[in-house]
């Protein structure tokens, strides 16, 4: 039982925590996601050099690590509030290649992902569906050994920048079943995509996404055709276990933020972190924080295991870390008073993304029912 | 004890429902986001009030005041929640006008009031400054005579909605050498389109410009236009202060902020069902309107009271306090509710014409800014640390 | 729309705080909790001659009022944590026979009531039934125009100073049907009556009370039989509300007793009311009574409209008032420190009184559940 | 990053597993209401593991330790909590023992460490004052030296189990000109025997009777009965306080809990499925198991930074907050579960021999004493309001 890291994996950290400190600071940030594109592909192209989008892919597709090296970058990402899509394109659409791509795809696609030119989204919430996984209305009706796809994915984070989406879909079975869900890879540019691209109130991109009789080949099929739910269930934890790691890095700098605010600011002729109320407060915000640390390890270190093994520590993770990245996130934006609400500050950012990330992959309440689903007698 | 109305109460409330029925312009919508809105739109039902002689409800009446009750005043404030109302700002009606009736002079009644009460002129309160926050009495914008005027300079800050403002009321420093921070400040008007008056706004995390800062160099103002005593303006800003919080509870705007997060879960599904009938949000929204049951008793236990004759207790903290809390928890229980499409900032929505694609229901746009923007009723007015000190000093005597 | 008492309000609640506070002190309480028979008798019989007994009961029955005074005594009962048994035989025995009584009974056993000779107890709940009132595993089997009644009642508060029960029994249906419930009168020495009677935490008396082939006449029914269930949810409803006034009086105390603590005892040299940790958590405790109070008049005030308008209020008063028992009595003990732990100082007992109203006619839960119900679009 | 056991941990928790199940006596029963054990029962397991060497896990090798690991003692907890067993009291084991092989000279520890280590000496702690509470520094009774002996004089509180005691560990002002309160503070071994001692015992508001007041009237004591040096005693204190909140998180027995809760969740009914059923008291449930899962890996963070030879920075404090507040939830819950029959009083149960009709179920009987009895956990061992200004002052440094 230990709770270090290999020196590759400090290795990792340290490179992407100089990058971000060095190269995505405050203010550049914000010109960025102001920005007409919204993000950084020059910083992408290097953490591409840097080896940083291999870092979860195992040695035979061209990486170096797993789920922690995946934790520990978003962490980084977190802290320094980096919007590019590391989640989408390396853990999403990497972890359906890695555990469910066929030897061809792996070639196909692993290496255009490592090297940055390719970039995928991860299209799989519909406007109706919540944070069902199975909820789906978009369909792929098979023709031949071919699909048809068609309907309208929601709020897909990072398609503005995407080459690629990794697509669920229904290619039998009514509209909630378990079976019948399938995944596939549609090229952004195929005939029948179209996107409505937006920023998103964190400082992101984001589409509405809709396809239109777009036309697959079978070998846009990832894994078994009807057979995609657990596979899907499965990156879906990984990706929720890699914006835990995320909105931990994101509490990190809140907290601190919050401290030396409270040092600084003076009112009644005394800093205001002597008052005892706001001292309490930023106790249990560190309270908080350890807790959410712990919970990110915890889910990391489990996403290997039997499914519901992992599904319930994940879940676990989510509910903690959405609870405490919201008590961190208001409790930074009013120990910071007036100054908070301003743009002017990073805290009110760094608020505005846990708030988002709260419902990310599944709220509080969807990964309590899941948890309650997994332990109950 | 009992909580029935009379018949004439009854009565009255028909009369509002009618007025507002029939006199509420229909063109401009709802109060969403402030800075959204345009002069015209959130003045409209002012001049319409104005005309009518309602836009000053709480005044003494020989100042155009209606002698409701607060009973009235109280289904007066529902009545107006129930259509979502764009309502008279404070700055005037509810701030600066009750001081310059109640300190100002008669050539000051006479110039200012009658804007007040029409909705012709707009004011702004330039209060707060850089650094000071709660601490209000610490503030450093200077007013030096010269002659028949004022000089000021200074910066002032979170001044709402000054960018549309003709006349503002400052606190301004008089004198400098008072043995205590509270003595030695004065309350002046000041004309907005005074030269060397500049007003930057501030965006906020929502992404609107609600507030602003207001800059002040060497603003000459006629001394005329101070209200009551030179370095007695903290006794006036106290006044207005109390003036403030009355209504802060917001149980009628909260009451039909509740109706509208139960038609957003009646709508939203979770697992084939409304998201309404899950046993954890329906929890939730229980509890909010139980807590808002609470607060709206209070409010009107404080009401009789004031009705009574009873002098204000630390209710007037306690209204702020929850009301806010219950505001808050309201925005956060949308944005719960609204799921995914919580996430898309509307004023980045694509301009091209399109209603064919929504993204996302209507209802999930202005979630998150909201969520975001009523993190300051917290802050704002007083914080809630303060008004629990306010709470302290009152029942513990220390 | 007003909040006042009337005179004859303002009498009866200057007469029970008088009694109370001459006779009931802390340590005269104390005594009585721990002797042979842990109430006052003498104190009972006070209150009849005073005219407290009746002061729920209509002018026809004897009385001069109705809920607001039950609302009145039960918040000075409160202050003093007075254990005698008013709301069971007063606000329960007498509810049932004002709102179900035949004229003869009425006239049987409300004079009783008032002059204090006769002492009910409310034998309702069951060892499986939790809150649910019409979960009822005691039977009253009809035999001819006679009844034989067969079951067992938890936790039957006052039951030992009682001479009476007003008992609730099925006499039909299933054992959780809404119809087939039916409520009767029993004398406490009827043939086949025992108890097991024991203290409870809170320095009451109650008895689980078994009834063995219990034969009563068809004169011991009150209302119809099989139709009860209204009549005993109006009933639990009005002693709800009398629980309600309760808490709020031990609330106020519970309040006054932290605050003077708080101001007398000094650590590292200060009162320890100075620390601002404890100032507001103080602050919290007055908000949640103050809102507890405003519910409590709500209930009250709603007792006698229709059915739902009752309930939804009633529970939603329990709901405000359970959570606020709980956050004001832990709070007590907390800001008491050690002291607050003994069993030496009165705050222990009111945190207790509190904890133990929490689950009195249905926790919070129960009613949240209930004013879900009522609420749901 | 690994949260496996090795090979040789698992064989580890084997052998404690099986040590526990064949030598656990099994007519003491598990820990209830400790006033209601006797002496003999408390010391039982005690004795038995003293015997085996396993008394003192955490003690250095030479004075009878087991250099065990601390994984090792988490898993060897983690099997006590399993069996829910009476382990040994902290008052010799943790508390004293450690002052004395640290700080003790050859004698005091060849006098009492085997008492301690055997189970045959019952200690208990003399440290709080009445009026003092969290303000321990600021202690009065007086051990003044005459001759070869201090005479004592003062009076103790909070003192757990002083009845059962046959040696004591006292704080006494020895200098009482000292600048500093927390000068001038003596580390006195007492035997419990000695004249002019009278332990009074407290009540609490569970009905027990756990602690006591000790009251020293002259009382002589050799002064070979002085720990370290004179006027020192405020570093052995504090040394014994680090050492007093490890383990303080309590997680195996709170694991333990959440069992046993769900177990009586499970019996409960409610509209005639199991209580655990319910969505609302399933949600309590799992919020309790995901904040335990929280602490533990927390704790074992703390544990595997202490193996790694890594100061203790807040976690400790951190440990008895969260620990605390668990261990109380825990409480709560099951006070709610078990409805109308956590009222009766088991302590005035009938004693008629009948065991026909039983009183409610018999988890019942102790889920309101020992939810009053918890409340003690966030005002002892420093309030969980002294441990949230120990987190600031460390991360605040102000």
């Amino acid at each position: 039982m230990d709770f270090d890291f290999t020196d590759e994996q400090n290795m990792v950290r340290d490179g992407i925590s100089r990058l971000i400190r060095e190269q995505y600071d405050w203010d550049t940030r914000r010109g960025v996601i102001a920005s007409e594109s919204g993000w950084r592909p020059e910083l992408w192209a290097q953490l591409a050099e840097l080896g940083m989008l291999a870092a979860p892919f195992s040695e035979e597709d061209g990486g170096f690590g797993g789920a922690t090296e995946a934790m520990i970058i978003m962490e980084e990402f977190g802290k320094g509030l980096a919007v590019e899509p590391f989640i989408p394109s390396v853990v999403c659409a990497g972890g359906f290649l890695k555990h469910g791509g066929s030897t061809a795809q792996r070639e196909e696609y692993i290496g255009g992902i490592i090297s940055g030119e390719m970039i995928f989204a991860f299209a799989y919430a519909e406007p109706r569906g919540r944070y069902d996984l199975a909820n789906l209305e978009t369909t792929a009706k098979a023709d031949g050994s071919n699909y048809v796809l068609n309907g309208h994915k929601a709020v897909v984070i990072g398609a503005p920048w995407a080459t690629h989406f990794v697509v669920t879909a229904r290619t039998s079975g009514g509209q909630t079943d378990k079976d019948g869900v399938s995944v596939f890879i549609v090229a952004k540019d195929a005939q029948g995509v179209s996107t409505r691209d937006y920023a998103t109130v964190d400082g992101r991109r984001a589409s509405e996404v809709y396809f239109e009789n777009v036309k697959l080949s079978g070998d846009a099929l990832i894994g078994e055709a009807g057979n995609g739910l657990p596979l899907i269930e499965k990156v879906v934890d990984e990706a929720t276990a890699a914006t835990c790691a995320e909105a931990v890095g994101a509490m990190k700098v809140t907290n601190e933020t919050t401290l030396d605010y409270s040092r600084q600011r003076k009112q009644f002729g005394v800093p205001i972190g002597s008052f005892q109320v706001l001292q309490h407060r930023m106790a249990d915000m560190l309270m908080e924080y350890e807790q959410s640390v712990s919970m990110c390890y915890l889910a990391t270190i489990k996403l290997d295991e039997d499914a519901a093994t992992r599904k319930k520590n994940v879940s676990a993770a989510k509910v903690r870390i959405g609870q405490a990245g919201r008590f961190i996130g208001q409790s930074a934006i009013q120990t910071h008073g007036g100054m908070g609400m301003t743009d002017e500050l990073a805290v009110g950012s760094y608020f505005k993304r846990l708030s988002i990330i709260e419902g990310e992959f599944g709220s509080v309440d969807h990964h309590m029912r899941r948890h309650i689903a997994l332990t109950a007698a | 004890m009992n909580l029935e109305f009379t018949e004439e109460e009854k009565a009255f409330r028909a009369e509002v429902r009618e007025f507002i029925e029939n006199n509420y312009p229909q063109n401009i919508g709802t109060r969403g986001v402030q800075d959204e809105m345009s002069r015209e739109d959130m003045l409209a039902w002012h001049k319409i009030l104005g005309k009518k002689g309602w836009s000053v409800p709480a005044w003494p009446k020989e100042y155009g005041g209606t002698d409701w009750t607060p009973t009235q005043r109280y289904i007066w404030s529902e009545e107006n929640a129930r259509k979502n109302t764009v309502m008279p700002l404070p700055f005037g009606v509810a701030m600066v006008g009750p001081v310059i009736y109640t300190f100002g002079n008669e050539e000051q009644k006479a110039q200012h009031l009658p804007g007040i009460r029409s909705g012709d002129v707009w004011w702004c309160q330039g209060y707060s400054e850089p650094g000071a926050g709660s601490d209000l009495a610490s503030l450093k914008t200077s007013a030096v005579r010269d002659g028949d005027d004022y000089i000021l300079n200074g910066q002032k800050t979170w001044t709402t909605l000054a960018q549309h403002a003709d006349w503002g009321f400052f606190l301004c420093r008089t004198d400098p050498d008072a043995p205590k921070p509270q003595m030695g400040i004065s309350f002046i008007l000041v004309d907005m389109n005074t030269p060397g008056i500049e007003v930057r706004p501030i965006k906020l995390i929502d992404g609107g410009y609600e507030v602003n800062e207001v800059w002040l160099t060497d603003v000459r103002v006629p001394a005329t236009n101070l209200i009551g005593e030179e370095n007695k303006g903290w006794t006036y800003a106290k006044f207005l202060l109390a003036h403030e919080r009355s209504g802060i509870a917001g149980v009628a705007r909260s009451k039909r902020g509740v109706e509208q997060l139960k038609e957003i879960a009646a709508s939203e599904m979770l697992d084939g069902k409304p998201l309404i009938e899950d046993m954890g949000f329906a929890t939730k929204i229980s509890q909010l309107e139980i807590d808002l049951s609470a607060l709206e008793i209070t409010e009107l236990r404080t009401l009789a009271g004031e009705q009574a004759g009873k002098g204000p207790g630390p209710e007037s903290s306690l209204l702020k306090v929850k009301g806010t809390e219950i505001q808050q928890r309201l925005t956060e229980l949308t944005l719960e509710a609204v799921g995914y499409y919580g996430a898309p900032d509307f004023r980045s929505f694509p301009d091209d014409g399109s209603n064919d694609f929504p993204i996302g229901p209507d209802y999930a746009h202005h979630a998150a800014p909201t969520y975001f923007n009523m993190r300051k009723t917290s802050i704002y007015g007083g914080s809630n640390e303060i008004q629990r000190n306010i709470i302290t000093k009152m029942i513990l005597g220390l």
